[in-house]
């Protein structure tokens, strides 16, 4: 199994839970991050004094799945994430281990 | 009611009668229900303003882990002021004495009953005179925090403002309301534009030099963290500021519906004006600057609000609105101190500006024949005004350097670079929001 | 005081003296310091209802992204509607003028000094009731924008704002309170439900309509984000509409007494009702509720408040709570309208049941022999209140549609869907609560 | 106005005359516009003090998952409380009746007009009466309810609360206000020492006992999540026991000034000894800690208010600082019991002390010829009081134990485990904070 | 050496950390997510409009160790965190090739 | 690819980004996160009440790079985030298999 992680603009939050859901994912996590990159955060004027908001308001969303999916899962991700702009994002895949679906036991492939 | 505050003590002795009909009451001393109903209710909302008023303006544009520190400067400078005011406070500022300072002969309260009358106030009991001037005491006090904000310690605070309010409000009150030389002197300060918002900002300035700039300052994001609460905060002190310039008139009368009618226009003018001027120089109207511009207002309107009519209000909204936006942003970018939530720029500038004004634009009309501003031919008035300026900048500030210099070396002001950092509300005060 | 302010102008000139003991002070225009006192208080109360009442009533309701952007809806409401109101719009609303709208006489407060007294109120200066009649234009203008929450741009709210006050506002409360022909025809509105309530209601309606749906309506999750705010901002609008309520009476009398009794009784059923009503249908009594409730109950009392019985209120209190919460769940899922926080739910209801309720409710016994409704067997102040209602629809929700057409075509409604989703706080305002 | 409503109704009825000046206005019945002004802001002061102020006050302090929840409670028991009061409340506690308890001649209000005045106030209309108590019935009730945050059932907390006023406050009230046995016996209570914090207190701390410790109680972290929210509350808790205790005074007059005047003092005074006290104790002076000071302080003061003066104010704060944080951290845990949020150790504790030092400090020279403390040398003043003490300690405690009994076996008064730990806010009311 | 991680249900956090330390587990790093799984949202209705609430607050729970713990750290979990309804949540086991305590620079097994 | 992933004191964040930055990271996501581990949280006291805040403030701090970088970035982080005191947290180091740049499509050691 695979643990694909991606990091994407909060206001693309619900397509991409769209695309994963319509090619048969069943379940995912997401959780507020902050990100720092080449996108470089808007430098802020308050009363004068300038400062740098060098972190940046993003969405982690984590998806385990199987390995045959990984291209697919990936795919949907990338393009319903895209917008083009600086900022867009990263999917990073890692190995999986074990997955065990604590209602039930369950594990492996038919936990996720 | 006979006597307006700002005339005050001189006039009042010498049983002085404003020859305006609905104050024909005489120069009897008698309490009526009318006036003592407003004033209690005026002493309320000006109680208001401080808590919560001031503590959400403030506690709103700080960082989160400052945020309840911000609110325990106002609570307990509030509560500092008071016991200090009827132990010494109202004395020295109120009752005749001399020149420079009262008497104490009100030590104590000794002597006050509950048919007790001020001669600065006819027609209602002392006890809510005197309530009703602590309120002014404890807000003067309490704003000038806002300068130093989120760098002090929390017992310098208390010295900090014990000390001032004996040695720098008692005087400056009594001088402008209590029979002091600028009273006597005839400057004209309805509500407080000298002796609470010049008096405050110049302090804040002078402590935000002293204390130096926050950590960060100029690259980290120090902007509000939450200005839901600034909002309730202005609103508040919006209301609240009916009793603080409408009950200077310390009657129920055509003279506090005035005062409260200017009030009221100055702010929503200097609201939009601030709003204006941000949204054509940066691009976007800000809340942070509506809000602003509305304080900028109210405190500008201030010294003038019993004695200019309608129109001057529409000016002075404006001119206060765009002068304190520039004060607060290029200016003192441009001048490099760190006035954490411009107490100057905002209350000072607002109060020098607000204070010629009166000086200005006071009429006959509005505020009886005693009384004449430039725009009534007498030129003299502008120059009255800006020597009560000079002098409250200069003992203000000057006093305000040495009581934060002793106590620097007495017991030290500034908390250390990891409290500041990790903040005071958990390191001062062992709590803080979730 | 003589004149209650929906008697009004006509009787007023006429002379006209109630005769219930406590009015018996006559006709002359004198000062009375306690109803001075009470309405310079009443005029602070109602301010406090926008700021921050209504602000934070609002603010809670819509999500995080767009906390601010409400507040500065609301602040921006205010202050422009403020400084419309001392230019022109006072003296179109209550100078005589004539049936459908007042002169000019007091463009920019001309004229106006501490001595002036209006003849629509006898015993107080005219700059307090000025002031007061602002605060409810100002509050009506801001009740609107509820049903246009999380899309309009803030330039185009605020040219639909001014325009409103001017085109929409001033005419009406000429009509039913400045001795227009709604007043002379005998209707009954003691605080405002037409002239605000319904008024504001059906404005929203229409407002709601010519913009559209939010973005994710019907699918995401549109629920309030913080009820806390809602919750201390209705606290303070059912505080302030006792100045609201009691304050119509223009007096400190046993009238003013009577509308805050009731005012409150209403307010206190209707919450309870619409949590009763929501209760058995829904499973959960939600804090939303409740308080949707109260402020039912206080727009539904607010045109009968000083002329029905403490039986009446508690009438009109179950029949606000219920019907609102009908309209504001049901009927607005069926008719598929987007009025964001239920301005026409609750105000616009309300404000017909209440102004219809007048008219059923009105006795003698306590609004003074002129005074009879259905159950005094004057079934005909029914018909009469019904022709206003219908009268008020046709004019506000006909210059509201108006008024925004010619927006939309100048400027634009409505902020685009990038900016929608991400938050009117950030875009508008540059600014974001933690 | 001529008779204080501590000395209330025996006296009223015999148509003493205060023989103090301000008092002149003799024993016949007659509106005072002034003293009506007064009133009716008391009034909306008071309502202040429950909402908002009450509930933020309390949801400060609760845990995130029940902030919702804890503010339902106040604004429904407000609700239900004002409904019960004029359906049959005023009349069991106000009307003459006797000893024990008032007669129905007010059931529903009826006959009430607006030229109706109670002869326990002879200025102001009996509606304004009847609304001002009204309010201390709803807040008196609120508070219980700090006692038992985070596990009540919120249907039983309304049948609970429902009970409790009719069954509770209403006798006590009628005893100590209404011309019942405690009044006539010389007991001195000016503004509800007995009546709303000895009475509620109690209440609290057997409604802690029988509903049982909060889940997690000695080894979660039960610390307030929100203390700004608090803050506010307490603000506007403080502002407005101007109008609790000033009000009590029942006219705009010296009396009203001296207890606003105290009240303040004492409430400042203890604010600053909890805060030493707790920064000597345990090393920090908390946020909670000051707030908490000042409430004890105004509770203590309460009962006090209209009898002594400012040096008494400044004695009784101390000791209320001091002695209510004693209560409400050692004592407390020594004792073992789980008062949620310090509703004995505040109120009760502050209302015992506060009716025993008006027993001592009470003075003529401030309360006038009649009412004598021990330091004028009647020491049996203190002892009338104590018995007081007891027998509302008695009564209170018995009967809330009896109700909540009486309430668990029909419907259970605790929430589930689960319920517990997800939080109220979303299981009882299907919403959530975000 | 493994990370463990867990996505539990809110309520059960403190019974699966008891359960964890009495197994001798020494640290454990949690975070606040929202979950999309079968456990399907409320379908929520606020002022007459239905929505969804797609995603439940859901805690994560990660913890580092040893190779020869994981099978009883899963079953601790699983065990603590169970009701046995819907929405119980899932344990991912990944491989942590090395792992650094910043106060000591001790690495490996006993950093953790 | 590694997943640099550490755990460390909140008011370390600038620091660790600072060094991290000057060692030519170009970009890293950090989260909120809570700790539990050697270091004991406090003991409050609220009124009288005692209780343990066992689970502490932490910053998690996500960093994809090249295998190369490894060490440099550990210690980077290491002496950044270090104050000596318990508490200072933890550095994983886990295998990535991929790394996608969203705007771009660019993956591996491009995307990071
Ligand atoms: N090496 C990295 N490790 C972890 N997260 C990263 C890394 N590089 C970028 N990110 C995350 O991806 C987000 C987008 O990266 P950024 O460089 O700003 O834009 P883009 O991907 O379009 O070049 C960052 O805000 C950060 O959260
Ligand atoms: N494939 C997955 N990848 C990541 N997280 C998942 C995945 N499936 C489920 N989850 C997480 O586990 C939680 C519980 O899953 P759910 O399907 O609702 O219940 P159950 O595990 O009882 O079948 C979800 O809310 C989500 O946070
Ligand atoms: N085994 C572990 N798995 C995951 N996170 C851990 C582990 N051990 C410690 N942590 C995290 O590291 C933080 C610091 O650990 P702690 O034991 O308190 O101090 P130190 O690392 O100085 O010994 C903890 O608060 C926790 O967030």
């Amino acid at each position: 199994m695979k643990l694909v992680t991606a990091i994407i603009k909060p206001f693309k939050l619900d397509e991409v839970r769209d695309a994963l859901t319509s090619i048969g994912v069943a379940g995912l996590t997401v959780s507020e991050v902050k990100g720092y990159g080449r996108q470089k955060g808007q430098t802020g004027i308050y009363r004068g004094a300038e400062y740098v908001i060098s972190f940046l308001p993003k969405i982690k969303v984590e998806v385990a799945i199987d390995d045959r999916d990984v291209e697919r899962v990936v795919e949907a991700i990338k393009k319903a994430a895209h917008t083009g702009k600086i900022g867009d994002g990263k999917i990073f895949v890692m190995a999986c281990e074990q997955a065990i679906r604590i209602r039930t036991g369950e594990s492996g492939s038919e936990a996720l | 009611m006979t006597i307006t505050r700002a005339r005050g003590l001189a006039a009042a002795l010498a049983g002085v009668v404003a020859p305006l009909p609905a104050f024909a009451a005489g120069g009897t001393p008698k309490i009526d229900s009318g006036d003592t109903a407003w004033m209690i209710v005026a002493t309320a909302l000006v109680l208001m303003m401080s808590l919560p008023g001031l503590a959400l303006f403030y506690a709103g544009m700080v960082r989160k882990k400052n945020v309840l520190a911000t609110t325990a400067q106002t609570l307990a400078t509030v509560a500092l002021a008071s016991v200090l005011w009827v132990v010494v406070g109202y004395t020295l500022a109120f009752t005749p004495g001399g020149a420079w300072i009262g008497d104490l002969s009100r030590f104590m309260m000794r002597g006050l009953t509950v048919e007790s009358i001020s001669p600065l106030a006819k027609t209602i009991p002392e006890s809510v005179f005197m309530m009703y001037q602590m309120t002014f005491a404890a807000i003067t006090a309490a704003i000038v925090l806002g300068a130093v904000a989120d760098r002090m310690k929390f017992s310098a605070m208390l010295w900090f403002m014990g000390l001032w309010v004996l040695i720098v409000y008692c005087p400056v009150a009594h001088w402008v309301w209590g029979g002091g030389f600028l009273q006597t002197g005839g400057t004209l300060d309805f509500a407080g534009g000298i002796v609470v918002h010049i008096n405050a900002g110049i302090a804040g300035l002078v402590a935000a030099i002293v204390l130096g700039k926050r950590r960060g300052y100029g690259h980290d994001n120090l902007a509000p963290h939450n200005l839901v609460l600034t909002v309730i905060g202005v609103s508040l002190l919006w209301v609240g500021w009916m009793g603080f310039n409408a009950g200077s008139a310390l009657a129920a009368d055509g003279r506090a519906g005035m005062a409260m009618t200017v009030t009221h226009v100055a702010a929503a003018t200097a609201a939009l004006a601030w709003m204006v001027a941000e949204w054509l120089t940066m691009g976007k109207p800000s809340v942070l600057g509506i809000v602003s511009g509305a304080v900028a207002g109210l405190g500008t309107i201030t010294p003038a609000a019993g004695y200019v009519d309608v129109t001057a209000a529409l000016i002075i909204g404006v001119v206060a609105g765009v002068l304190c936006f520039y004060a607060s942003t290029a200016l003192k970018k441009k001048l490099g101190y760190d006035d954490s939530l411009d107490v100057f720029g905002v209350h000072g500038v607002g109060g020098i500006v607000g204070t010629l004004a009166a000086g200005v634009f006071a009429t006959s009309a509005i505020a009886g024949p005693e009384v004449r501003g430039l725009i009534d031919g007498n030129g003299g008035q502008v120059l009255t005004q800006l020597k009560a300026i000079v002098v409250t900048l200069l003992w203000s500030g000057g006093f305000t350097w040495i009581i934060l210099k002793v106590v620097d070396v007495v017991i030290g002001l500034r908390v250390t670079t990891e409290q500041e950092i990790e903040g005071l509300d958990l390191h001062l005060h062992g709590e803080r929001v979730e």
